[in-house]
C-alpha cells in the first residue's frame, strides 16, 4: 500500500514496491534489460527465480544482478545509479561509446523507466521539472527513443493528485511515441499504436477495487478497455 | 633516453592549461575512473573561463553518488566553488533532489555559469568523432524534444534524425588503472566510461594511472587505450585515499 | 535449459540464409579472423543472387595474402566460382597484379557481378553506424575522387566532407577464438578487424569460435564482443586445419 | 642501382631499396608510422638504429618491427600487406573501428605510400590503373586524406619512362592536395603548398650524377630549385 491516500479512491493505491514488482512481470527470462533510477531499479528485487536478466548500465555493464548494501562494493564496478554491482562472473565492461552503439542500435530489449508525464500519444517527459529550470538527460532520452520496448513505472498522479498521464505533455519531452506500458499504482495501460505516431490508451489491469471510471478520473487523457 | 611522456607531478603535467581553455574530464561520474588528482591540481592551477567537459557532473559532493562512504567526495564542484567555469557541457548536471543545492545548480542559478545539458550516448559520439575525422553525424535521440532546437533535421528510411557536430577540446584529464611507458591504458570495470573517447578528442590528453609498467607488461588484449592518444602520463602516490 | 544460441553444425546455423541475402564476411583479409567453415558453408548452401559484404576479398587464393604456406587458401572467391553473387561491396577487391586473374576479377569481368569499392575507413564506419543507430555522417576520405560521386558535399570548419550512410546486412558470419555460452567473444591479436563492428550489423549474427566456455571462463576486461550482439555460435571441429 | 636504365640518363636510377633507405630518413625517432605496400614496406630496413618507429597497421595493429619470413608466423598477428610480424612485447591490438578512428582522425605521424601518378600541387593517384577498370583502394585514401605527413615512394617514371609526376593525375584520384614529399629514384621533391591547394614542387636532393635539367625531362610538371 503506498503512502499517498486521496479521498475519492475507492480503494488504497499500491506501493512503489508493488509498482515495481508488477513491472518486474513484464521482463522475459534472459532479456537485455535497463532500468533507470527510482522505481524502475526495484524491478530487480522482484523477478521470480526461474526468470534470469542481463541487466545493462549505461555505466559499460552487463550481466549484473545483486547490488551491494550502501557502504561496500568496488567503485570500479558501477551501475548508472551509482550503485556497486556484485562482480559476478558473467559480467561484462565496455566504455560509453560501445554502451551507447549498444543503446541507439537498439539492442537492449526493454528499459523501464520513471516518467514525470506520460501523454495519450505516448510521449514521455521525464527529466526536467519546469520551475526548477535545469535537469538532466543522462541515458534517458537514448534508452526512451531507441529501446523497442519502454516500460514507465510511476505512480499514477503526483502527491498532490494531479495526473500524470495526459493528453499532452506539458514538462520537456524526453522522447516522442516512445512509451509501450504504463505501470503505475492503480493500473498496467498499454500505449497501443495505430500509426508510428498514434496511439490509444488500452487498460490492462486495475488495482484491486480500481474500476476504469475510478482511474479516467485520474488521468487527464481518454482511457479505453482492453 | 629521457621519455616525454612520464611527469613526476600532477600540477607540471597540467601547467599549460590557460584561462579560456576548454577540458575534457573522464569516468562515468563517482569515483571510478574520475582522474581526481589532475582535478584537484587544475583546481589549484586557479585558471578561469574554463569550458568543462563531462558526463554525470558535479552531483557526488550532494548525494554520494558513485563514491565510497569513508571519504568525503570530490567533483566537478570544485570548479565552480572556485569560479573557474564559464560553461559547463554534460548530461547529468543535477541529482533528482533539490536539497543540498548542488555548485553546479548554485552557479547556474546566479548566473556565473552556462550549462549545456546534451543526452549522454550524443555526448559521447559527439567526442569520439572529434577524436575520429567526422566532423558530425545523425541521431534519432533527442528529436522533438529541446535537445533538436535549431538542429538540422533530416529523415533517412522514413524516420527522424538530427545532425550532431564533433566536440573537441584543448586538454582531456583522464583516469587509469596502469600505463606503460608509451602510454597504452589499461581500465579496470566501468571505469572506462568516457575516457577511451576523451583520450582522443584533444589536442593534449593527460593520463593519471595507479601504476606505470614497461612496454609489454600490459596484456596487449586488455589496452583500452593505445599510446598514441596519450601526450602525458602522471603516476599517483601510493596509498592514495582516493579511489 | 536448453541454450538457443548454441548449434552444432556450421550448415545448420546459416540455413536461413536465401537467395538475395545480404551477407557480411568478418576478418580482415587472410586466415586470421576469418569464419572459413561458415563460409564454406554458405558455398555449400547454395543460396544465389548473394550481397557479400567484406574488406580485402578473393585476393588471397591468388596470391596467398595472410594465410600460412602449408595449407591452400579459402577466400570469398569460393562464392563468385560457384555463381552465388549479385554484388559485393569491399575495400580490396583485386591484387596488384594481374595474373593469374581472381574469381572477382574473373565475375566482374564478364558482368556477371557487381563490384561496389569503398575505402577501408569508410567501409567500417558505415557498418559500426548500421549497428549503433546512426544512418549516416560526414568523412574527408573520398573527397575529390570517384568515391565522392554522386554524394552530398558539405563544408564544416572550412574543410569539405561527404555525407557517407550506414550499411546494414541480413546476416553476418563472424570468426573469434573463444564465446562463452552467452557469446561474449573474445578475438586475438588483429583477427579483431571487422568481425567487432559486423557483429553489430546484422539482423542475424552468426559466430565461428575455436571453443565455447562457460559464462566467466573468458576474462571480462578482453571481451571484444558482448554477447548481446551474438544470435548463434557454432565451434569447430578440434584439430581443424585451417587457422 | 636500377633495373630501369633509359638511354638519356646522365647516371644510372636507383633501385626500390635506395628509394626506401632515402625515404626512411624523413622517419623522425619515436613517430607512428603507417607503410603501404611494396617500396614503403622497405622502409622498415633501413632505419637508423638509434631510430625506434611506431608502425601501424590497419589490420589492428601497433608497434610492430620485424616480420616473420615467409612461411613463418602467426595469421593472428598480420599486417596490411599480408605479413606476419614478429610478436614484440609492445604490440597493441585493436579493431579496425579504432584503427581508422586513428588514422582518420589524424593520429598516424606520418605515411609512407606508393604512387602511380603525383601531380604539381599534391595530388595522388595510387589505386587503380584506368586500363584494368577495377581496383584496390583499401586503407589508401583515407592515409593519404588524413595523415599530416604523406610521403610517396615510388619510381619515377613508369617501365616505359613516362612521367608519374605530372601537371594534374590522369588516374582515378587517391586523395587531393595530400602529398608532402616524393622520394624517387633520382629526387627527393617536396610539394610545397601555399594554401590548402596551391603547391609547387621543390627538389631537395637528387641522386648521384642527376642534375635539375635532367630530373625536369622525366617529370611532366615543373619543378623549382630549393
Amino acid at each position: 500500500m503506498s503512502d499517498l491516500s486521496f479521498e475519492n479512491d475507492p480503494a488504497p493505491r499500491l506501493s512503489r514496491e508493488d509498482i515495481a514488482r508488477r513491472a518486474a512481470k513484464f521482463l522475459p527470462n534472459n532479456s537485455i534489460v535497463n532500468l533507470g533510477i527510482g522505481i524502475p531499479s526495484l524491478c530487480a528485487n522482484y523477478l521470480p527465480t526461474d526468470i534470469d536478466i542481463y541487466y545493462q548500465a549505461e555505466t559499460g555493464l552487463l550481466g549484473f544482478k545483486e547490488l551491494y548494501p550502501k557502504g561496500k562494493g568496488d567503485p570500479n564496478i558501477m551501475d548508472a545509479s551509482g550503485n556497486f554491482p556484485v562482480n559476478i562472473p558473467r559480467l561484462v565492461f565496455f566504455d560509453s561509446i560501445e554502451s551507447f552503439n549498444m543503446i541507439r542500435g537498439g539492442h537492449i530489449d526493454i528499459t523501464v523507466l520513471g516518467g514525470l508525464q506520460v501523454s495519450g500519444n505516448g510521449d514521455l517527459s521525464n527529466w526536467m521539472i519546469p520551475s526548477r529550470g535545469i535537469g538532466s538527460i543522462g541515458g534517458a532520452m537514448d534508452l526512451a527513443e531507441n529501446t523497442p520496448n519502454v516500460i514507465i513505472a510511476m505512480e499514477h498522479t503526483t502527491t498532490k493528485n494531479i495526473p500524470k498521464i495526459v493528453e499532452k505533455c506539458t514538462y520537456p519531452l524526453t522522447s516522442k511515441n516512445c512509451v509501450n506500458l504504463i505501470v503505475t499504482d492503480v493500473a498496467i495501460i498499454e500505449v497501443k499504436y495505430n500509426s508510428d505516431i498514434n496511439a490509444k490508451l488500452i487498460l490492462r489491469e486495475t488495482a484491486p477495487h480500481w474500476k476504469i471510471e475510478d482511474i479516467q478520473k485520474i488521468t487527464n487523457t481518454e482511457i479505453f478497455e482492453k | 633516453m629521457k621519455n616525454e611522456k612520464l611527469y613526476n607531478s600532477f600540477l607540471d603535467s597540467i601547467k599549460d592549461i590557460k584561462n579560456g581553455s576548454s577540458i575534457m574530464i573522464g569516468g562515468f561520474g563517482g569515483s571510478g575512473g574520475q582522474p581526481t588528482r589532475l582535478m584537484l591540481a587544475l583546481r589549484d592551477l586557479g585558471p578561469k573561463n574554463l569550458t568543462i567537459i563531462s558526463n554525470v557532473a558535479g552531483i557526488s559532493t550532494t548525494t554520494g553518488y558513485g563514491w565510497p562512504e569513508n571519504i568525503t567526495p570530490i567533483d566537478q564542484g570544485i570548479f565552480f566553488e572556485a569560479g573557474q567555469v564559464k560553461k559547463i557541457i554534460c548530461s547529468f548536471p543535477v541529482p533528482g533532489t533539490t536539497k543540498p543545492i548542488s555548485e553546479i545548480e548554485k552557479s547556474w542559478k546566479t548566473g556565473n555559469c552556462e550549462v549545456e545539458i546534451i543526452p549522454q550516448g550524443t555526448l559521447v559520439e559527439k567526442i569520439r568523432c572529434a577524436g575520429s575525422g567526422i566532423p558530425a553525424f545523425y541521431t534519432s535521440t533527442g528529436v522533438g524534444t529541446i535537445v533538436s532546437q535549431n538542429k538540422e533535421h533530416r529523415i533517412f528510411n522514413g524516420r527522424k534524425y538530427i545532425l550532431e557536430k564533433a566536440l573537441p577540446a584543448d586538454f582531456s584529464l583522464i583516469r587509469a588503472n596502469k600505463s606503460d611507458t608509451f602510454g597504452n591504458l589499461e581500465y579496470i570495470g566501468t571505469s572506462r566510461a568516457f575516457n577511451p573517447a576523451m583520450a582522443t578528442a584533444s589536442k593534449i590528453t593527460i593520463a593519471e594511472v595507479n601504476e606505470i609498467v614497461e612496454l609489454g607488461e600490459i596484456d596487449p588484449e586488455k589496452i583500452g587505450t593505445p599510446g598514441v592518444y596519450v601526450n602525458r602520463i602522471v603516476k599517483r602516490k601510493p596509498g592514495d585515499p582516493y579511489p
